[in-house]
């Protein structure tokens, strides 16, 4: 059935159809890991809801709501998505799907692939078959990313790509990784870097689990030994491929930024930690002042990512100042979660305590500030590519 | 919501302000007016009217431009960035939302006056260390059917070059605003020597006559009308700030890009690319929250505290940010009198505490999002 | 007062204890015991008391070394260093201290068992979230001559290994500190998992019997006994998590000198240089008043409450600054179990909550301080 | 008269001593300018009382108590030392005097001084009959301080010196200058520097002020035109002045640190700020909690000052770690005006207000952070020379 492009219209389409298409059970927030629905060959259901609400919202196009009807989506445009997500919240729908085939492969599909690739890849990822993990980092390089050394030869009728990567998220779980990898020696750092598509299933593909400070972690390592890879599975072209690791990290950034930034509609932390607090509520001083600033900075954060999705949809290029969005949205998360922690006060110092997995939480927020890019990272990119600094 | 991008007009406006402020009223026009101990230009004030600043929230039946709490930010946000002095926010910011929450052929007239540049207004609601209207205590008494104010108000930003004033004073059942002559009898008004050089006054108020006809609104409910009035001046305040935080930010940022130490540029020095770098950010998203206040006050008036209180809260935490590093990263020459970034340090502190400091917006925020 | 530096003794005694804690228990030894599941090490604390540690405020009469404070502090620092998890604190200092306000044949003895590293102790008083002692909601009914206590205590230190539990508990005319077992009928023990994989318990009171010659000190007057045993137990625990900052910094450091990125050495970085060189300040200045807490404590307790709550209060923000910038200036790296990093974040969190957090003990400042 | 050198004796004979000696109007805080006494030939004295506590003092060495009684002082160690500020403090009387001559040149004297020069020099600082200013920056030298270009030519019976020096405090009420000067242009940077004493009355020196942000300032700009200066007015060896410099600027950081430290005996501002906010107290979350961060960190930053005396006092020397204290005391001295301005609300936005001349005080902090090295130079000496890291 298709939907009016008219921002009102949709809005009362999309109401009657959740009505009838979106379970009860799918109508509150995911309280474990498992109602979150990441899809995937070996994805098991958390419920029959669950697997109807995916099936549902992909016939449809709603698993990935802005994208071609040709590749799954629903072709919405920003004015009908934002009513989308809108209407999703006021019902309190949980996202039907997520997964990074959503968030990172899609958009450079889009933006760098072949129609055949798009043909072939972007409508599982929308209904939820394939699910996929994204391979930058390697052991030792850090913030330097274009340092790949996982070596990728031209065997002629393949690519052979010998080599490690880490914090590969999920790779444990996922179907495919989209991967840099290093098919010209020679060439200078930037030049020589392909970004390629291997099946996780292909001979010499093992990976396994890193655990953090923060406990279980979705994180792994990931290692490639004489793996065999079609030459048709390389994105954009051959040692083109830091051109599509560099659009990804812009969008990268604005997705992860988005974890930290407050909405209007959200509760405030104040108000959270204000019940925390009990009686006492945030009587305190310290605690007051910390969630006053917060609640001002996370708003005005929330505003400037509406602001750059506006300026991104009129056209104009967000590009490097996106940096920004990811600094100052893993700030405030960090220190959100700061704040969380105190005033939890000794129930959060339990790995399972009165408040959960808070000190578990916490932890892994420390992490925000480091993956995708570090704060330094993002600060220079700032300062030489948006202020022209020198050196 | 109306996006949170210019529209084009306002681009076109942001260009037409930014262009006639290099000319007509750059910072060195500011420090003539300072060395001269002027603290308002006539002129310059005629000028800015011809062009539809003077009326930019007056409606065009009364021959104002009516073009809105947004586009009156961006005409302050362009006037804070090069210090231009003028009685903008307290007459056609204001005064003007105040005059239009009273239908009434007075205040139609006076809207006209202003939009002309022809009538001036200050706002006497500050008698202390902190901006706190409900603790007023100038008293306006009923004698007759009419009244008698006395007391003494402090910090009047233009007090002295009004014609007018609008003067919050206690009454039997609350506070009600009055809107009178600055030169009436019993008006005395005393220049304040002000670290911004602007114009604000001590105000002392001896058994001054008003009669029904002077209040503005109703008796006793002088917030239905300041509300809207001190709320379009907040944000119109911050988006100047936010200007000054941009002014003050370009200037440093030259100054790394030319300055040498220890044979290299400063700019290059990773330290301080970062802090700028942190300090562009915090523009930025100071810059949405400006913006945003603005669309609420031209779209949802009514609900627009939040929006307000969280733009002028932002507004004052990156200004001073901007003129502390300003001073810092330029070294002992930001430190003398002959360089202009103490000006923007010392106007940033007055607007800090003119209509609300952090303390007084960062509340708000935190009551209306319910702690 | 004493000078704020070390005495020749005190160098000797931090030197010994570095020595002796990087051969017997340095982090690889916490992180033995923490993947192990275990909490205490009888073995280790043996020997501490051999050397004196456990006796560290015990008289010599019976038995102690009689150190002081200060030198508590400098082994509470050592520890800290190397997250060396012990009783110390909990027995050695926070029970040693209560038990020496009262003269007499059992706290006589119990001092000795102390000191000879025979006799542990663990402190009952938290219940919810905060640190708040004059809360106290467990009671102690009077029944007969004796008590009956009844409630439930959380993250009781040491709770799981201590022989002794001090107890604080309502009573008719104020808050009692009761001495009993650990083992007493209807008390009942359960381990909590913390972050810190260090002991703390969950304790429940189901009617436990207790007699007068249970309480500590007098009825209905804890504090005069718990006051000094708890600013004991700050002191030593802001000196503890100073060495844990001290620690944590020291491999941050040494990593930003041996660690490349993009071809040089991230220590040549110009803004991870200031941020370690801020976060060296800080330490130092933590420093100072965690020396000044012990100097105080040693020579007027009665008056050191201020000197205390400021050591605890600069020691929570440095420790929180040090692990952060720990973890981010290693980066990835930093975020995983098999690095020691996160060990110092996680007993930096504990230890900031216990016996009071940054605003508690600031607010004690202010108020000590007329405001 | 000698005094005992045991300190509790020493406290009871200088009791008897203020009693008698310290006049009644010396016995408050000074509350304008005219009343700190920095000597000098054209001192004019602002009553008779400053002028007899100034002879008094002097005339047992007070005015330089711990400075070595042959040169005008009272050799006090450091315990009698500390007995006497606590005295003086005790009674709330002013110091008799202070001057650069005092706190910065006696010491480099001290320290590197030919017999000869003490004994000249010395005894007229003690007495307050000279009173000298420092010539060290140099129009855009900025934070390079070596990099001083002021000529100073070898003359055969004199130096002749050319040049200019910025941000001379009291240049214009000095009676001597001691300067940095360039002595050998052909030699590395730190290796051609003198350090030379030269008469503001000679041929070719002018001075004028500098006005500052906060308004007239004490600071100037002085001229060597074609000055000559004698042989003799080197301190140290010609050449090596970088090392009595270096001396020196270790010893000021020092001083101007003391400026931002807290003590126990003083009011906290939190107190004051209270007083300031009158019945409303501080019952805003904002104030209350930044005043609690200021006075636990000033307090514990006054104890480090203290324990550097100690150190010092010791033997131990503290060296460039004297950065840290003009770093940390600096910018809590910011921090505390930033405090009182927002305490002063309204009344602190008049030059001269209700709170009087608030305002300036509080631009003129903003220097604090620049004079005498500035934090960012403080951090890196910390970075490279305390914690050894590269470059």
């Amino acid at each position: 059935m298709p939907f009016s492009s008219d921002p009102e219209t949709f809005r009362n389409e999309l109401r009657d159809w959740l009505k009838i298409n979106c379970p009860q059970e799918m109508q509150d927030a995911p309280t474990t890991e498992a109602e979150i629905c990441w899809g995937g060959k070996n994805w098991v259901f958390s419920s029959d809801a669950q697997q109807q609400w995916l099936e549902r919202a992909a016939s449809v196009g709603f698993t990935v709501p802005t994208w071609p009807q040709a590749y799954g989506g629903a072709g919405l445009d920003r004015a009908c998505e934002k009513v989308f997500h809108e209407e999703l919240a006021r019902i309190n729908a949980r996202l039907p799907l997520q997964s990074f085939g959503i968030w990172m492969l899609g958009p450079a599909l889009l933006q760098f692939g072949t129609e055949e690739q798009k043909l072939h890849y972007l409508p599982p990822i929308a209904r939820g078959e394939i699910r996929w993990c994204q391979g930058y980092s390697e052991p030792g390089a850090g913030s330097d990313l274009a340092s790949v050394q996982t070596k990728c030869e031209d065997k002629g009728d393949h690519w052979l790509v010998n080599g490690q990567k880490i914090w590969t998220s999920y790779a444990d779980k996922a179907d495919w990784i989209f991967a840099l990898v290093r098919s010209d020696r020679e060439a200078p750092k930037h030049k020589g870097i392909s970004f390629i598509l291997v099946d996780m299933t292909s001979k010499g593909v093992t990976t396994r689990p890193i655990k953090l400070i923060s406990g279980i972690s979705p994180f792994c390592e990931t290692f490639f030994d004489d793996v065999e890879v079609p030459k048709h599975h390389v994105v954009g072209e051959v040692n083109r491929g830091w051109d599509v690791a560099k659009y990804l990290l812009t969008h990268e950034r604005q997705m992860i930024s988005a974890g930290g930034s407050g909405l209007f509609g959200g509760r405030a932390l104040g108000a959270i930690a204000a019940d925390d607090a009990g009686d006492g509520g945030l009587s305190d001083a310290t605690s007051r002042a910390a969630a006053m600033d917060y609640e001002v900075n996370s708003l005005a954060i929330g505003l400037t990512l509406e602001r750059y999705k506006d300026m991104a949809e009129s056209g104009a290029g967000v590009g490097d100042a996106s940096a920004m969005l990811k600094y100052m949205g893993t700030e405030l998360n960090m220190q959100r979660m700061e704040l969380m922690m105190s005033g939890g006060g000794a129930e959060a110092l339990e790995w399972d305590g009165p408040v959960g997995n808070r000190a578990g939480e916490w932890l892994r927020t420390k992490a925000n500030s480091i993956e995708g890019g570090t704060s330094e990272v993002m600060l220079s990119i700032v300062s030489r590519r948006v202020l022209g600094l020198p050196g | 919501m109306t996006k949170l991008i210019q529209t084009e007009e306002e681009v076109m406006l942001a260009d037409m302000a930014r262009g006639f402020l290099d000319e007509a009223a750059p910072v060195s026009h500011f420090r003539k007016m300072r060395d001269a101990g002027a603290t308002h230009d006539a002129g310059l004030w005629r000028e800015m009217a011809q062009m539809g600043w003077a009326g930019v929230l007056v409606p065009e039946a009364a021959g104002g431009s009516d073009m809105g709490h947004a586009a009156a930010g961006i005409l302050a946000g362009e006037m804070g960035k090069t210090l231009a002095a003028t009685p903008f926010l307290s007459s056609s910011v204001i005064a003007a939302t105040a005059l239009r929450q009273v239908s009434g052929k007075r205040s139609d007239e006076a809207l006209a006056r202003i939009a002309a540049g022809d009538l001036t207004y200050a706002l006497a609601v500050d008698e202390g260390k902190k901006f706190a209207p409900q603790a007023t205590e100038v008293e306006a008494k009923r004698e007759g059917n009419g009244y008698r104010i006395s007391g003494t108000k402090a910090f009047v930003v233009d007090g002295g070059l009004a014609d007018r004033l609008l003067v919050l004073a206690k009454t039997d059942e609350g506070l009600t605003l009055f809107d009178i002559p600055s030169d009436r009898t019993g008006v005395t008004r005393n220049a304040q020597g002000m670290i911004d050089a602007r114009d604000a006054s001590r105000i002392a108020f001896d058994n001054v006559e008003a009669t029904g006809d002077d209040v503005l609104g109703q008796v006793d409910d002088a917030m239905s009308v300041l509300r809207p009035a001190m709320e379009a001046g907040q944000a119109a305040l911050a988006a100047e700030m936010s200007g000054l935080s941009a002014g003050a930010f370009g200037m440093t940022v030259d100054y790394l890009k030319e300055r040498k130490q220890f044979g290299v540029l400063i700019g290059s020095f990773q330290a301080l690319q970062h802090r700028a770098a942190h300090l562009w950010c915090e523009i930025e998203v100071t810059a949405s929250a400006i913006m945003h206040a603005g669309r609420m006050l031209d779209s949802a008036p009514e609900q627009a505290t939040l929006a307000v209180s969280l733009a002028k809260a932002r507004a004052i935490s990156t200004a001073k940010l901007a003129v502390i590093e300003g001073v810092q990263m330029h070294g002992g020459i930001g430190m003398t009198d002959d360089f202009d970034m103490g000006f923007y340090m010392k106007r940033a502190r007055v607007s800090t505490e003119w209509l609300g400091d952090y303390s007084y917006h960062a509340e708000q925020v935190a009551q209306k999002r319910g702690f």
